[in-house]
């Protein structure tokens, strides 16, 4: 063993702890950001080995440049139709999550998550996936319900937990579930979400099916053990999955560095495991089509799983409980360097001549137009804490697919309550 | 008919729903090629195929979790934990997400999976291969917990549980995969063949859960048990000459709260028995729920007879073991009280 | 002395024991800087240094089994999960190594760690902010488990938790963080000022562990609660004027038995109150040891009023909560029978 | 989103199981393993950044060539006396696996597992690091105690769960605890240990310590969330400590292919993390304490953990439990490419005109009359199954500092228990 005295000259050790950059009343400054130019980063074929694409995983692919010009390899070569679908689908998602953080704020439910600034990376994935390809989301990928036209309607009855709310009232606020679009039931337990994907991806890669799925968390969620599951055994068994990574940089009041951020990508992650990896401009919705297509060809050709990375900055608060101006810099959202998704897939559009301000603001008004009148409908349907919306005995119900008898029992007994609540109610009116 | 071990009965549910429902799959650590450790699922891979019957990586969680995912696309997924000691690190995927699925999507998405594991002590393997975990699944709306006690209902109970279309945790009492064990840890113990529910049929067939089996009609007492500790009674009560009447739990949840009141109502007497640490053990659950329903009818206090509140000591095994002396004690005192 | 809510106190609990031992460290997400989701942690971080007050990756299994790595080393870390709904990812690294490492070493090594969590429901959270999981900490052998219902009491508990030598798991009922609720959702909360259990001592005090609080004294029915049920069920005796003993037990376990057996033989009648599902909470071993204890003294069954056995369902918070109306029903009920 | 059309032509997913390259029966044939030259694999500075050393996840770190010379940049330069030690150790540890095993099968206790073959992973990484540097292994490590000359006694005590067994019984055979031998308390549960010593090793750099931590587990472990765990803190809060990878290339009845070890090298879980990682020779035990002083330098001058990747190979079954004929084919222990090291480390000695067949021939048997002794002491003290040599009291202490009183009243239940049962044994007699 080594000499015991050799140690005393060292230095004592330190426990490093991780710091963003930027604090409040700091002026965030991002020029230390590398971004390297649209079009610069290679594209594989997709039937190359994972081993020789490690370069990817510290790349960041990017398709629209300065100018919003389409350029390189990645350039998915939409047409202006899908394009302009793409971009409607984001400037929905929008206006959407504008009018149902109001509403939580009017006191009309409990709970509003948006994704500001992210809109790109749901909905520009989902333009690229198959609609009956599985979404196994995190809670802030409304984007792929309105890219898939699931009504709004249906959204705002389960923000509302309203008489319409499909999941009777259950679920907190924006943990949506719409099998029907292909999009899981969403959890409020991090990356759960992650191995569930890879499982229901084997399950249709055993079953000889062509859809695969495709999941995404938080870039802080990374660091739950769910991730690692997922991550090994999408590795072992080549599943058809992608899995996204959103890094939008904080994790509530915690910066990426919390989630091992300092030390490399989270796109390096699939490095790790013998993955292809890629990372991304999360706010060039070309680049996430891209990626998104590339890595749904691979695994619906049997060459497995995908890590995708996308770069993205969270510009609003974690959720309507949280106010960021408490732990990070104001002007980090107004000056992250990867601008602003819809605006740069709009400029990409006015560019080709597809496209102008005139009907850009028309679109805009179109969709508050379309928002509002689904809010009317759905407050006609009630909204959190005014009435009671769901009958109280289905509260039992769905625990298991046939009532047991204790939950038969227990059902009666709340029956027997609320007659004696209402009873009480009546005195106190006499 | 044919005649099977614990194993084989186990064994032979998988292979019976595995034929009928290509759906069925089963996987978990040493599950496939090998068959598992303790050769449940031997000759599985070998008859249906690497995609149905597959060794997986060393991570619970991984396992439940994926487990789900299957569910929610269409299969029957029969996961194995090596241990119920080693099912912690799946347990937010069981509570959190298999429990939860059907009601947090309204019946959209379901998780109908089966989780087997071998658990309880009695084979010197120390803190961590010989817990009883079953009382926390108990404790979590959603999820079933199924327990056989002999080949025949084992095989029965799985397949029901596989075919059910909830959760369901089938803990199955690894001391008795070879021989109804009776607790005399110094005698040598019976092999299944001696043993009329050791006659089981080749084909298929289901024990519905949420039945108890009456094992022994009695009318001074009432015992409620299960796994292993069924046999621990039956010998005790045979040996010590009473008239109890031993109740064979089989589904914990949800329990038949009728054939034990009936019971209890009947004898004004009711101990409990298992293996698993006393405090917050399923025992106090059916202890209140005893209480609950039969109060004017006890003439005695119900009586827990249980694992001690230690980890499961490894040298000391049969000291914990809550084996004939304990029971023969207690029963003495609730009959004597 | 100062006026505190009962964030205020449990933050004050960590400062005094970060001032009097340098070992204390706390940790969690969201804990460092921003002080934690609800503030707990606020100004520790700034006082003590990032050394001792730090944020952590998303891990709950990580931040448990990293606490208990440091505990082994000597320190005495307190961490914070976010929601008691989230501690099933750590569940392992509590149940097989925190609580298990005095007694598999042999007191070789030991992890006094405390585990903070805020628990329950009131606060319209849906069913992953609102679970009480705090039966299945007390089937886990070497875990204390802790649930303060004041500021007074949660400042005490909480120092004798962080200078107790075992793992302790401190549940925080976050529906009374702000004011002592009692179930009368319609109404205004009053805030803990006007509460006498809001004049805490700046310095340090502890509360013993394994002690229970005759929170009332009375002679005709016992009430055993903790968390936020104290309020509700001191409310619903006060209002409806039964001469109630509502025991506020503080510590689950070890339990203060004497308390319980004491009062119940006196009252001769019980009455359990609890926020988590019924099936095995905590409500069902209460039950089990009273009548064990006080068989002969009980004139009616043992009630227990809990949460239903379902997730806690978003939009039907105040139908799911075992509030005033259910416990009224149920004290009528007991006194009746 | 794509056509649903386009999808029709594409052929079906496939689920991918891996498959060990042999079973029993075949012929193992290890020629496509890649084994690089001794030598040939570049030593950075310690201070390098991890992101300049990505390769040597992919390497392998060899120090003794086919003649058992030492060579290239890892050559720790070990003196004679030193490397006699280390060869003891090792000669020492198989020679305790070889009777305890046999103890099992003879009855004398209830389980045993042998590292045979994986001698040189435990004990020269115990020779490379501090005394007090706190190791925390898996169940495969018992190489550490020997290398620090923990009384073989007092392990066989644990083993045989006697009266001087300090653990009392409680613990599973091997699952020992030497805090002073700085070996923490073994786990049943797989990969427990690693967030565990990063937590060590963290409150080691917070008290501003210059102690390390270090910890073991299987390839096969690495699938459990707690390795990610412990390496996401590890890498967030750049713990000093060294993170073992033993890849012994079979995990009960499970290939390395079951942890993701086909898609690409353990070690690679270092690059993942942007965590320093190696891949070393694992049956070179001058490689090994090369990697593990590496390491710990950097582990002791604040510059974080290290990934080791222990190339090996598990000579025998995984347990007394196990029957390794029923899964693998029966030439792989004998054909393993990389030797014995044992052997190898003898070569080296003998080839440096330092040791020779004579010394070895004695030593080895040396280390037979002690490992006999220390049974037959052993022995005395009981062994498993024949009588009671705990108290039956000890069964209810630690399991809190204090015993409560429901513990108590639990003990004197037993004890009265006893007592009946004492009393019905001499009625039997009589
Ligand atoms: C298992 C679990 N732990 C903790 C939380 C509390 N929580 C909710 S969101 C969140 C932050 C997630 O950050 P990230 O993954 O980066 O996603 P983002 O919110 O940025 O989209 C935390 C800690 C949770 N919901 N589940
Ligand atoms: C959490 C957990 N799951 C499963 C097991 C059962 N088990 C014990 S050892 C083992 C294989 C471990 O293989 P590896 O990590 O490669 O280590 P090795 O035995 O090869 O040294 C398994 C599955 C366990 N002990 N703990
Ligand atoms: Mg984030
Ligand atoms: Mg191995």
């Amino acid at each position: 063993m080594a000499k015991q005295e050799a140690r005393s000259n060292l230095p004592p050790l330190d426990l490093y702890v991780p710091e963003p950059k930027f604090r409040p009343g700091d002026d965030a400054d991002f020029s230390d950001i590398v971004i390297p130019a649209a079009g610069e980063t290679r594209r594989p074929d997709i039937a190359d080995d994972h081993h020789t694409m490690r370069d990817l995983s510290y790349g960041l692919v990017r398709v629209l440049d300065g100018e919003g010009k389409a350029v390189g390899p990645w350039d998915p070569r939409l047409d202006a139709e899908t394009l302009r679908k793409m971009l409607r689908a984001m400037a929905l998602t929008r206006a959407y999550d504008q009018r149902m953080f109001r509403a939580q704020r009017q006191g009309k439910t409990s709970f509003y998550m948006k994704c500001l600034g992210e809109e790109a990376v749901a909905v520009a994935a989902a333009f690229a996936l198959d609609r009956d390809d599985m979404c196994f989301p995190s809670y802030r990928q409304q984007g792929i319900l309105i890219a898939r036209d699931w009504p709004l309607l249906d959204m705002m009855n389960q923000v509302y937990s309203n008489k319409q709310d499909r999941l009777k009232g259950r679920q907190l606020p924006i943990m949506y579930s719409a099998k029907e679009g292909g999009f899981f039931s969403i959890s409020g337990n991090l990356a759960t979400q992650y191995p569930q994907a890879v499982g229901w991806a084997m399950a249709s890669a055993a079953k000889g099916d062509t859809r695969i799925a495709a999941t995404w968390c938080g870039e802080g969620s990374t660091a739950e053990g769910d991730f690692h599951s997922a991550c090994i055994f999408a590795s072992v068994y080549k599943a058809p999955v992608i899995l996204n990574v959103v890094n939008n940089q904080w994790a509530i009041s915690s910066f990426s560095g919390f989630a091992g951020g300092e030390a490399t990508t989270f796109a390096a992650r699939a490095v790790g495991y013998g993955i292809a990896g890629l990372r991304i401009d999360g706010n060039d919705a070309l680049a996430v089509h891209a990626a998104t297509q590339w890595a749904a060809e691979r695994a619906r050709t049997n060459q497995g799983p995908t890590i995708i990375e996308h770069f993205t900055y969270r510009t609003e608060g974690h959720s309507t409980s949280d106010d960021p101006s408490q732990y990070r810099s104001a002007n980090e959202a107004t000056d992250w360097p990867l601008g602003d998704p819809i605006a740069r897939l709009k400029q990409h559009l006015v560019g080709l001549g597809e496209w102008d301000e005139e009907r850009h603001a028309a679109m805009d008004l179109e969709c508050a137009e379309q928002v509002k009148v689904a809010t009317k409908q759905a407050e006609k349907f009630g909204i959190l804490g005014h009435g009671l919306h769901q009958p109280l005995e289905t509260m039992f119900e769905d625990v298991f697919a046939q009532m047991p008898w204790h939950l038969r029992e227990q059902q009666a007994e709340m029956l027997a309550e609320y007659e004696v609540a209402k009873a009480k109610a009546k005195q106190g009116e006499a | 008919m044919a005649q099977m071990n614990m194993i084989q009965a186990i064994n032979s549910a998988m292979d019976v729903a595995m034929e009928r429902d290509e759906n069925v799959c089963v996987f978990g650590e040493d599950v496939g090629f090998y068959g598992g450790v303790f050769r449940a699922t031997a000759g599985l891979q070998k008859k249906y195929g690497k995609r149905r019957a597959f060794d997986t990586p060393i991570n619970e969680g991984g396992i439940i979790g994926v487990a789900v995912g299957m569910a929610a696309y269409g299969l029957k997924p029969v996961a194995e934990i090596q241990f119920a000691d080693y099912i912690y690190p799946g347990l937010d995927q069981l509570v959190s997400e298999a429990a939860r699925l059907r009601y947090r999507s309204a019946g959209e998405f379901t998780a109908p999976i089966v989780v087997r594991s071998p658990f309880g002590g009695g084979i010197f393997g120390g803190q961590t291969h010989s817990q009883s975990p079953e009382s926390m699944f108990t404790h979590v709306s959603g999820i079933k917990t199924v327990i056989p006690s002999t080949p025949y209902d084992a095989k029965g109970l799985l397949i029901a549980a596989i075919e059910d279309p909830d959760p369901v945790v089938f803990f199955e009492p690894k001391r008795i995969y070879n021989g109804p064990f009776d607790g005399r840890y110094q005698e040598i113990v019976q092999p299944w063949s001696r043993h009329p529910a050791s006659e089981v049929p080749e084909g298929h067939y289901v024990i519905p859960l949420g039945k108890a089996a009456t094992v022994r009609e009695g009318s001074d007492v009432t015992v409620l048990c299960y796994g292993t500790m069924v046999h621990v009674a039956l010998g005790v009560v045979e040996r010590e000459g009473y008239d109890a009447e031993v109740i064979d739990l089989r589904t914990l949840l949800p329990l038949d709260i009728e054939a034990i009141v009936a019971s209890v109502k009947k004898t004004g007497r009711c101990l409990i028995l298992h293996e698993a640490t006393k405090t917050s053990g399923f025992g106090a659950e059916l202890s209140a729920l005893v209480q609950e329903h039969c109060f004017h009818h006890l003439e005695a206090p119900i009586v827990r007879v249980t694992g001690y509140d230690t980890p499961y000591p490894h040298s000391l095994e049969w000291a914990y073991f809550p084996g004939p002396i304990r029971l023969g004690e207690a029963l003495k005192r609730v009959m004597e009280d």
